[in-house]
């Protein structure tokens, strides 16, 4: 069972998750850009970072990168796909996710801890949580406003999978740190394969870290990438 | 006369002496591309001309140094294998004249300093300095460089884990903006900067060169601001972190794979520095032909090529062997390089364009020929007035007022509006974030931790340069002591205005000298350091503003280190140093409430600094809390704890006085505990609990209110 | 073959959340210019295509549109000819 | 008092470096549109003003640029009345 990772000039959260996938338990190999065939991969990441400067969009060019043919085909095929911030905006801007990140509410980077809460369990991100969880996981992003040209589409399909919530589990204005619609932080497709959140699990995978919240996560991917039937 | 009628090198803002020397050492007059080189190697920014004199006061020959000052960054030994590269920057005027660029550009220019050894650059630290928020120029320049160092920061993929943040008067037509950077290294992947080999291959790496920052060393960080200099404006630089970020990952696999014999990157006066120093310091020459580099534009003069400060680039020297091998990687990065020079048997550096030779200098004399002066100094006048005031410490009565008052002050208050827009958690090696006394960050794989404190001190520094000096040594190393680490290495910054007034000279001496006789009193490596004068605008100088950067180191890295978080009810507060002595010169209460920057600060004592930061380290690992009392004394400390903890705190029997001084040298321990065993004074204070701050006789306030006040120092000043 | 040059302008749908927009007209009545109503940001691009003709050259820049340079979900776009 | 309408062009300065631009080119050649030539961004401000009458309204928005909305020191702004 092999992960892979998928390295774009200007990634950089590559290391980080594939910490997290040690810490889980699951093999990975990080993919550089141009690789045109990852048929032995059992599950794909595409992680944070600033792919190609995310230069004329965030996500524009690396979404053309020749390994998004295969990372397209794989989600077709039901292989669980995970987009980690920079990875979300690539898999929108690819069209494998509905929806787009545009720049924050206030015009300013956001890092820091917020808290999410989990509204579906039916996804390759949050099989191994409760619906209502709230979990504490680190944000890092300018362009972190989720909005989508039909929105209440997402909703009526329960593609919502994560919404930023105060510590009490309740949304309210100022919980929301980007303006997203819907405080929506993580959505997943109809097929519910792939997934995408703009907050960084990995970066809550150890107490030492501030947070093991993200590790329920992690995990739930690395189960549902066990499960995969060849 | 006008500007234009002036010689050349006088333009150049080069002196008739300094011109007659170039003269002396070519045995000719300068041709137009040679008297820029030697305009901008020999300015102040590169050459330390008017510092170097005095820099030799720093020591740098502890055992666990691997690399002092001289080289692009300084190197320490962590054991096992492990080494640290360390090194501080200033990009103030740049960042006067364009923050978001100026600062941008800074971060990129200090990193290139840490990969340039062989290390992975792992953290970003900025020291900085305003004007205060209340003027809307001053919010600019803050805004633009705060944002500037995250944009470039965090798309490069370095984390900024803290830095610091003052703000007075005179910073407001000088801000001052400084990066520090760490770098992580295995010892056989330190690369040092001299060329060996003749017939090696100099090969240009990143960036395509523009017309970026031509003179800018020279002009921007060399002189003085003066109304009207508008004109200067074409210099600024555009930063590209997602070049720099392949450069980076290019030339960490050049190094891995072993294909480089020297590396250099390039800075001010661009290819003309790096080139004369990576031949210069192996005591080689090089031949450099301009055409071979790769251009942005296509109508440069061979003088423009030369002395472009054009970003993102590096010259690596390779064995003709390699070159094949070096441009293929290259091209996997996606990065343009170029083929520009072969070394010689030397002493020349031989640079053509278009088959002419425009420059054929030896190659060491750019940068060892450099003019040393040692500038008169002399005491200011203002010194025997300000020391004559006194500060007036605070009645009996209630501190509340005053410690709102200190609470919403930009420098007091809640920092993280900055900090927040930088990614400080990249790499997952952050084990304190910033908003505590000094980051931690573990180094994965092993048992290491490294933690790091940036300080300065512009207002007690003008009150008295080389007490205050001596203070930010010790204050820096006690707060990496109260993390965890104890303190291992320092680099330092000094901002300071024109060498050329007798005066700042003399508070440069004078601070250097305190610096120096603090870190021998630690026994601390000055392992680095970079000099920025000409901090004054009109004519008025900055206030001397020295600032440290302290590498702290522990093995085995605390497991559960202090925090200012981790208070629980019923543990006791402890003071550990000596009792309260009146220190109210250049304190937040004299600043901020007596509106009055006066009276000479306290002296620190050497062995009382070595035993409470060595007591520090000690108690670190077993002890919830340990916070250093700096601005704001004891009120200011214990408020922090209350509101990080979001637990109550009563004290009892502390003067309102004794709340507010800042005697140094001093920290809380909340543990516990019922006894300390030390050797060194101490006294317990209080209990926390509850959810209001007690002060006992001198009033009380809730955690609610405080937090509000202390988190919205900032934004209400930005909106 | 000629070159032809193009003005790109890439403005987000209406409805959708404009930041930049909002941040810049507070920030101007702030600033005391209280008749500020409506702004919004949008991108422009210079251009520049060789192709054989103009028509050849403006479908080209269509498609980068439509590919790359605009994001179908949250903008629209125009093409203008500059001579 | 009636209600202007201006675009506001916005661009980098001449002879600086435009990385965006740079990387944009390299992408449009990456996916095969060779004839691809110079690429530089900008931004593009619709802006709606009150004043009394055209010419005020314009020299605020003038203002409003050198102040706030464009970067006098890297950048250069072009002012057009949309009717
Ligand atoms: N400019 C800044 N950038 C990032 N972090 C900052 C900045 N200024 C202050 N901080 C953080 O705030 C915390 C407190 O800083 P400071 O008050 O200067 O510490 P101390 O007084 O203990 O030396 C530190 O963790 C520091 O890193
Ligand atoms: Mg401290």
């Amino acid at each position: 069972m092999t992960i892979a990772v998928v390295v774009f000039p200007g990634t950089n959260c590559e290391h980080d998750i594939v910490h997290a996938l040690d810490l889980a338990g699951a093999d990975s190999e990080l993919v550089w850009h141009t690789e045109t065939d990852l048929a032995w991969a059992l599950g794909v990441v595409l992680p944070g970072g600033f792919a190609h400067g995310d230069y004329v969009r965030t996500g524009a060019i690396a979404r053309f990168s020749p390994v998004m043919a295969e990372v397209e085909r794989l989600a077709a095929s039901g292989i669980p796909i995970l987009g980690i911030c920079n990875g979300f905006q690539i898999l929108c801007e690819a069209g494998i996710l509905p929806g787009a990140l545009v720049a924050n509410r206030d015009l300013k980077f956001i890092c820091k801890p917020v808290y999410l809460r989990v509204e579906s369990t039916d996804s390759i991100l949050t099989s191994a949580a409760t619906i209502g969880q709230v979990l504490k996981i680190p944000l890092n992003s300018y362009e972190g406003q989720f909005v989508a040209d039909d929105i209440d589409a997402i909703e009526d399909a329960d593609e919502v999978i994560l919404r930023y919530c105060d510590p009490d589990g309740e949304i309210r204005e100022h919980s929301n740190p980007n303006g997203s619609t819907n405080a929506i932080a993580g959505i997943t497709n109809a097929a519910r394969n792939v997934a995408g959140l703009m907050p960084h699990p990995e970066r809550a995978s150890e107490t030492i870290l501030g947070s093991n919240d993200g590790m329920v996560m992690i995990e739930s991917f690395v189960e549902s990438v066990r499960r995969v039937r060849v | 006369m006008t500007a234009t009628q002036q010689p050349d090198h006088i333009q150049l803002g080069m002196t008739d002496d300094e011109y007659h020397r170039v003269i002396e050492i070519l045995g000719r007059v300068p041709l137009a591309a040679e008297l820029a080189m030697y305009s901008v190697m020999w300015s102040e920014h590169c050459s330390y001309k008017s510092s170097r004199t005095h820099l030799g006061k720093f020591r740098s020959d502890q055992p666990w140094v691997v690399v002092g000052p001289g080289e692009n960054a300084g190197v320490v030994d962590l054991g096992d294998g492990w080494l640290a590269a360390l090194r501080i920057e200033s990009h103030n005027h740049p960042s006067f004249v364009e923050p978001y660029q100026g600062a941008a550009t800074g971060v990129g220019g200090i990193l290139r300093d840490i990969f340039t050894m062989g290390a992975r650059p792992v953290a970003v630290w900025d020291p900085l300095r305003f004007g205060p928020l209340e003027d809307p120029r001053n919010r600019y320049l803050f805004e633009g460089v705060v944002s500037g160092i995250a944009g470039y920061g965090n798309a490069v993929g370095v984390p900024t884990l803290g830095g610091e943040v003052e703000f007075a008067d005179c910073f407001s037509q000088n801000p001052l903006v400084n990066v520090m950077a760490l770098g992580l290294l295995k010892r056989e992947q330190l690369v040092l900067s001299a060329a060996s080999g003749v017939g090696n291959k100099a090969i240009l790496l990143g960036n395509a060169t523009g017309r970026d920052g031509i003179g800018g060393a020279s002009i921007l960080a060399s002189a003085s601001f003066e109304a009207g200099d508008e004109e200067k404006r074409p210099n600024v630089q555009i930063g590209d972190p997602f070049e720099e970020k392949k450069l980076i990952e290019a030339c960490l696999e050049l190094y891995d794979r072993g294909l480089v014999v020297a590396i250099q990157d390039l800075g001010a006066a661009g290819i003309s520095c790096a080139t004369s120093e990576v031949a210069g310091n192996g005591g080689l020459g090089m031949d450099v032909d301009l055409e071979r580099v790769h251009v942005r534009e296509h109508d440069m003069t061979p003088g423009e090529i030369l002395m472009s400060e054009s970003q993102e680039r590096m010259l690596a020297i390779v064995t003709p062997h390699n070159e094949t091998e070096v441009l293929d990687l290259a091209a996997k990065w996606e990065i343009q390089a170029s083929v520009i020079g072969t070394v010689t048997e030397g002493p020349q550096l031989k640079v053509y364009a278009k088959g002419e030779l425009v420059a054929d200098v030896p190659a060491a004399s750019l940068a060892d020929d450099a003019p040393k002066y040692d500038r008169p100094v002399q005491r200011p006048t203002y010194l025997d007035e300000v020391w004559a005031d006194q500060p007036i410490p605070p009645p009996d009565g209630d501190v509340t007022d005053a410690l709102r008052q200190l609470l919403d002050d930009p420098a007091i208050g809640d920092r993280s509006w900055i900090s927040n827009q930088y990614d400080h958690m990249l790499f997952l090696n952050t084990v304190i974030e910033p908003g505590h006394n000094a980051s931690l960050m573990r180094i994965k794989g092993t048992s290491k931790g490294l933690a790091v404190s940036t300080d300065g001190d512009a207002h007690r520094t003008w009150l008295d340069p080389r007490r205050a000096s001596e203070r930010i040594v010790f204050e820096a190393a006690l707060n990496v002591a109260v993390t965890g680490a104890a303190p291992y290495a320092v680099v330092n910054n000094l901002n300071f205005g024109s060498p050329e007034n007798p005066e700042v000279m003399w508070q440069f001496v004078e601070s250097v000298e305190g610096m120096a006789s603090a870190c021998e009193k630690l026994d601390l490596p000055v392992v680095g350091g970079n000099v920025s004068f000409y901090n004054q605008t009109d004519g008025v100088d900055i206030y001397p503003t020295p600032v440290v950067g302290m590498l702290g180191f522990c093995d085995p890295m605390p497991q559960f280190p202090p925090r200012l978080d981790r208070a629980q009810d019923g543990m006791a507060i402890w003071l550990v140093g000596d009792p309260c002595q009146g220190d109210f010169a250049g304190s937040a209460y004299d600043r901020i409430i007596n509106q009055k920057l006066r009276g000479r600060p306290m002296e620190a004592d050497g062995a009382t600094a070595r035993n409470i930061i060595a007591l520090a380290t000690e108690l670190a690992p077993t002890t919830a809390v340990l916070h250093d009392i700096s601005t704001g004394g004891f009120a200011v400390a214990l408020t922090e704890i209350a509101i990080k903890s979001d637990l109550g705190i009563t004290v009892d029997g502390l003067s309102t006085a004794e709340l507010l001084d800042e005697t140094p040298l001093r920290f809380l321990a909340i543990t516990h505990r019922a006894h300390l065993d030390t050797g060194v004074h101490h006294q317990r204070i209080g209990t926390m609990g509850g959810s209001t701050i007690d002060f006992g006789a001198a009033g009380s306030i809730s955690i609610s209110e405080a937090r509000a006040v202390w988190a919205n120092a900032i934004p209400r000043r930005m909106h | 073959m000629t070159t032809h040059a193009f003005e790109i302008t890439i403005t987000r749908k209406e409805g959708l959340s404009d930041p930049e927009g909002t941040t810049a007209k507070k920030a101007l009545h702030d600033l005391g210019y209280g008749g500020v109503g409506d702004v919004s940001f949008g991108r422009i691009i210079a251009i520049e295509v060789e192709a054989k003709n103009l028509a050849t050259a403006r479908s080209q820049v269509e498609e980068m549109c439509m590919r790359l340079l605009a994001n179908p979900v949250i903008e629209a776009f125009a093409i203008e000819a500059v001579t």
